[in-house]
């Protein structure tokens, strides 16, 4: 059993290039010439280099002492909110456009949910000086206004989605009716490890930085590589790609997949996946996603812009199903709670999504002795302002 | 394949084709049969029959709306076989569907292609199944079906990838006229015709159908004259928003003229 | 000649503790301890940890290529941006909340500007499991919206100060006031270089800790520890004072301070002390100081609430008086104008405090193979508003 | 120093002392004068005539507030010095100047002095003028003319400080009831109570005049038990602000009783 993906690029039965042959010149130049690149000894100095200068890796592996104190088990949190913009997801931009100035394009699209990903395009656009066209959801823009002006800031074009439910899935629609569009010059830079193949993995290996820092830092702290867990919400999944990815093949490494209940699994209005979702195709991928009994997707709801996607990335569909992780679903409310909770117990507001890794803590026994690594995939300031209405700060 | 369905003896047809689309279920959810019966009555040569999706990430805005009213007003996979099981007593020109493959999977892929057999569906177009995974995995129940499977080209295919394409189809090729989502186009250029020709000249065994773009009697000229037929679908659905089910025969006359 | 601290805490003539009775005992067992505290191996052991751990330092020099190009000379920025929290302030507060663990204090209170020191007290408050309290003018309260979210997210109680210009001076006032009140088991974190002795001198030491890093990070990459510049914008001075601290004896680096024109220098709307100020006293320090011939301390004004203070650590007026570090005033449009180049060339959204550093580049013309380090004290989530308003994005 | 000014031979009465705060040029620019006067002619031992100040950091909100209305209405240095300029025509209690070190330090110290000696200032109150610099710097030109410097101690000095203090003052100790900013408490406790008796019991060399959360007959009475005297300042503001300079009688009637 392996839990990486086959050379047909697949995961198990999940995965491969559901894509309509407009986008096949596009999605087959980088399924021939990702694995190329990103093996080529420029492309890596680049990408360390930026990850290093510009970024600021490595992030920390910090020991969160009052937490575990709480909790009676021994928590370190990955440092992704410190990265510039904020989140996990520049790793994964900062690869992407070097791809993209190695396959030629000129101008980038993206879809974006929390806004995350679309500030770290639209650096990464401005870094290089190429155009950025991000979409994203109506309902998103106004729940995630300050990432909206960062993008504006930076120079990109932020276009609302006014499909369907306005979030994360319409605003990738929008972006691959754009790409069919612009089949020649654009590279679309997806956000997570969702999409057709080479997306999910290219994307899985640009994050897995996460997970090589964890192995050498859990060395310096703890004497060993290797943690009893690995904690990490999962939206599209790829903060939790990145932070599973070295120990994918090693079943000591317990891994956690923390997904949006929403406003609890079965009230209709939730974005719990693994419980809620069936096999089918999804922006090109085949993986679990939630579905009427005819094949429609659903519209998905979570309080937490990022998680609320009615898919997981195919990686994920194969770890559920196999039971390599586990797979917890967590409400709005015990999200907000452990968010408020790590803010005041370790000063660090963590974004929405990533207070539902922590709120696994508060569901689950562990022991005194495990090493719990929880990826803090992203900072909170983005959501503020949901946070004070939501306590009424 | 060795039966001959309908879709291979209309492209026999010594005339250039064309061939509607709409999404089932709208405007309004019963509408489906009575528009196949006007458009066939007033000189359509093929009809596909949209099965709405909710995510219908290669279609543009017309088409898209119409397919989430669709949705709205109550079409499923079901309720689409239902209003077709007697089609085939009033409507005798090829009948596709064309389709997103979640909601087939969800339904079964040979569940699927039965009742298409059964209801006397000769073809479907499926934008978002690849060719490899059709001919790997699916090939073979539609064939044991009887139905066509049809694959689109671009600009931008490759001259290998349309030999292979043709080399495994067995109706026709839907010659998307340029890289862009339906309905965002009108009028055709030089860069677009002379793709056309270029397709033309390779003789290819399959015969080409342009689609997206094609709006009226000038495109739809300019579309056949290097090609078998066209597919119109925007301009059909504006029409259908605007006039209803009336007056299908004084649309269909302004692209035939 | 030096430019450091003498044994009785004044800078050339400036500097000392100008502080009434009530604050004596607080502030001499500070200065009596403050060093030795510091050189304590636990101190600087824990110190050191937390900031690479929770901070997340070093922070990254890096190399900016587009703004060097369009500039044609070697620029590198000083990240403090990705510091956790987003500026250079928690570098200081992390060194005295440690501190004012070790005088037994239970209590913190704080004055902030800008937000990112109350932020970065709160923070370490949190952290720490104390009680925190910021003081915060009403203005500065408006402007500066993001950050007041995150104290309360981070348990603070933040007061504003309703008197005088109602920012940073008058949160200052209070605090100070806070701290007269209570002299026993309360220690006031000074969020700059600024205040009675010896505050500047510890503010100035837990920030060296950025030239340090310049240090090593120029020789890895230029082959030399020195630049040839190193630019910082002043508000109290901390930022500058860190990114200049391990230079301040060594004249082939020229330093150059940014102060605030506001509206222009002499409009009568501006923050640009070295030129409009006078020697005085201003929260217990000798320093220069904006004020009427009365000597009544003047009302500030900068688009930035950072730099929205009518007087400058001691250091910095010794350093403006012996000419050793190059002033220049930067008004309010040229600011914004230059944090906006920033975002653009670089993917890099600066706080409007360091913005005033950047826009040197346009006052100044530097030779092409000047290194030139400019300190991008911290990164402008908290100003997206006011960034948005200005350029109506 | 060897001259013994109005503030010694005061503080040699064998009575407890009232001493008054206000600041100047409040609750009208010109009022200083006759509030001074006033209190005078009424009771009062000793005056605080405070200079306005900007950024009063050791003040409580009420002197604040009266200082910054003073400036408002005008107050500046130079109008202070020249309200006062005859004023040793019609009082003749000790009237000591209290105020922040920046404004003397613009005005000149050594200026500053002067003119206080000219107009017949008795002492000075800094609360931010620290003690060691005041030596270091100032003391001389204090004593040259002919100016007592007053110094505070809080619960929270020393002893070896308060001796220190007690060495280098020449007229009285300015005794802070509780570490606190004026006008914060009312009512002293027995924790205050034993401060002022420990005080008491060191018989340093100069008197010590108490001050803060003074506010009424008893917190008056309470402070004077061990003290020698007791300075009322954000009572008397809040008086101020209500009656303005009418009644000042019925104030320090209250007072003493
Ligand atoms: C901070 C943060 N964490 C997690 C996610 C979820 O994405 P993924 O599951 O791909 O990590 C997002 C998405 O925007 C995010 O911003
Ligand atoms: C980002 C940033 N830079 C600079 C300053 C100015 O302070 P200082 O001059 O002490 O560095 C502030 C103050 O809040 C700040 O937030």
């Amino acid at each position: 059993m392996t839990y990486n993906i086959n050379n047909k690029g697949y995961y198990g039965e999940f995965g491969g290039a559901y894509i309509p042959e407009m986008l096949y010149p596009n999605v087959e130049e980088l399924r021939q010439n990702y694995l190329k690149i990103m093996a080529e000894p420029s492309f890596k100095e680049e990408f360390d280099q930026l990850l290093k200068d510009y970024v600021g890796r490595p992030s920390p592996l910090y020991f969160a002492k009052r937490l575990s104190e709480k909790y009676n088990t021994k928590i370190y949190l990955k440092r992704e909110d410190l990265n510039h913009t904020g989140a996990h997801k520049i790793n994964n931009t900062i690869g992407q456009i070097l791809m993209a100035q190695r396959l030629g394009k000129k101008r980038i699209i993206a879809e974006t949910g929390a806004g995350q990903h679309g500030v770290a395009t639209a650096t990464v656009c401005a870094l290089m000086g190429m155009e950025c066209i991000v979409y994203m959801g109506e309902i998103d823009i106004a729940r995630q206004a300050p990432n909206v002006a960062r993008m504006k800031m930076l120079g990109a074009t932020v276009i609302p989605a006014l499909s369907g439910s306005r979030t994360l899935k319409d605003a990738t629609n929008e972006a691959i009716r754009d790409w069919i569009n612009n089949p020649v010059d654009t590279h679309y830079i997806i956000g997570s490890v969702v999409g057709p193949h080479p997306y999910p993995d290219m994307v899985a290996r640009f994050q897995a930085v996460v997970s090589e820092e964890i192995q050498w830092q859990l060395q310096e702290k703890e004497g060993k590589t290797t943690p009893d867990y690995v904690v990490a919400c999962v939206g599209g999944g790829s903060n939790a790609a990145g932070a599973y990815y070295h120990y994918l093949e090693n079943t000591d490494v317990k891994l956690i997949a923390v997904e949006a209940a929403g406003k609890g699994v079965h009230t209709g209005e939730s974005a719990a996946t693994s419980v809620l979702g069936k096999e089918g195709i999804i922006h090109g991928s085949k993986t679990l996603l939630m579905q009427t009994d005819d094949g429609q997707i659903t519209e998905p709801y979570s309080i937490s812009a990022g998680l609320d996607y009615p898919g997981v990335g195919p990686m994920h569909a194969h770890l559920y199903k196999t039971g390599r992780a586990e797979f917890i679903a967590i409400t709005d409310d015990q999200a907000m709670n452990a968010g408020l909770e790590l803010s005041q117990l370790e000063g660090i507001i963590p974004a929405i999504e990533s207070s539902h890794a922590f709120a696994v803590l508060k569901e689950k026994k562990f022991k005194k002795d495990d090493v719990v690594v929880i990826n803090l995939s992203g900072r909170g300031d983005k959501d503020l302002q949901n946070y004070i209405d939501y306590f009424k700060l | 394949m060795t039966i001959m369905n309908r879709i291979n003896q209309k492209l026999k047809e010594n005339k250039k084709l064309l061939s509607i689309y709409f999404s089932a279920g709208y405007p309004n959810l019963n509408d489906t049969v009575s528009i196949i019966e006007n458009l066939e009555k007033n000189g359509t040569d093929m009809i596909e029959i949209g099965l709405p999706f909710s995510d219908p990430l290669a279609d543009g805005p017309t088409i898209q709306a119409s397919s989430t009213q669709a949705l709205k007003n109550g079409m499923t996979t079901d309720v689409l076989f239902n209003q077709l099981k007697d089609i085939r007593k009033t409507v005798s020109i090829p009948l596709i569907l064309m389709g997103y493959f979640n909601p087939m999977l969800q339904y079964g892929v040979e569940a699927f292609c039965k009742k298409c057999q059964e209801i006397g569906i000769d073809g479907l177009i499926i934008p978002d199944l690849p060719v490899d995974v059709y001919n790997d995995q699916y090939k073979a129940t539609f064939e044991k079906y009887g139905l066509i499977n049809v694959f689109l080209i671009t600009p931008q295919t490759s001259v290998e990838r349309i030999h292979f394409i043709d080399s495994i189809s067995n109706g026709f090729i839907y010659m998307v006229s340029s890289a862009s989502v339906t309905g965002s186009n009108s009028g055709f250029g030089e860069e677009q015709t002379a793709y056309f020709k270029r397709i033309a000249d390779m003789n290819l065994k399959n015969p080409q159908i342009v689609g997206f773009g094609i709006s009226d009697h000038k495109t739809f000229t300019q579309a056949t004259e290097y090609a078998k037929g066209s597919i119109i679908g925007s301009a059909f659905i504006k029409h259908l928003s605007k006039n209803g089910t009336e007056n299908i025969k004084s649309f269909v006359d302004t692209i035939l003229k």
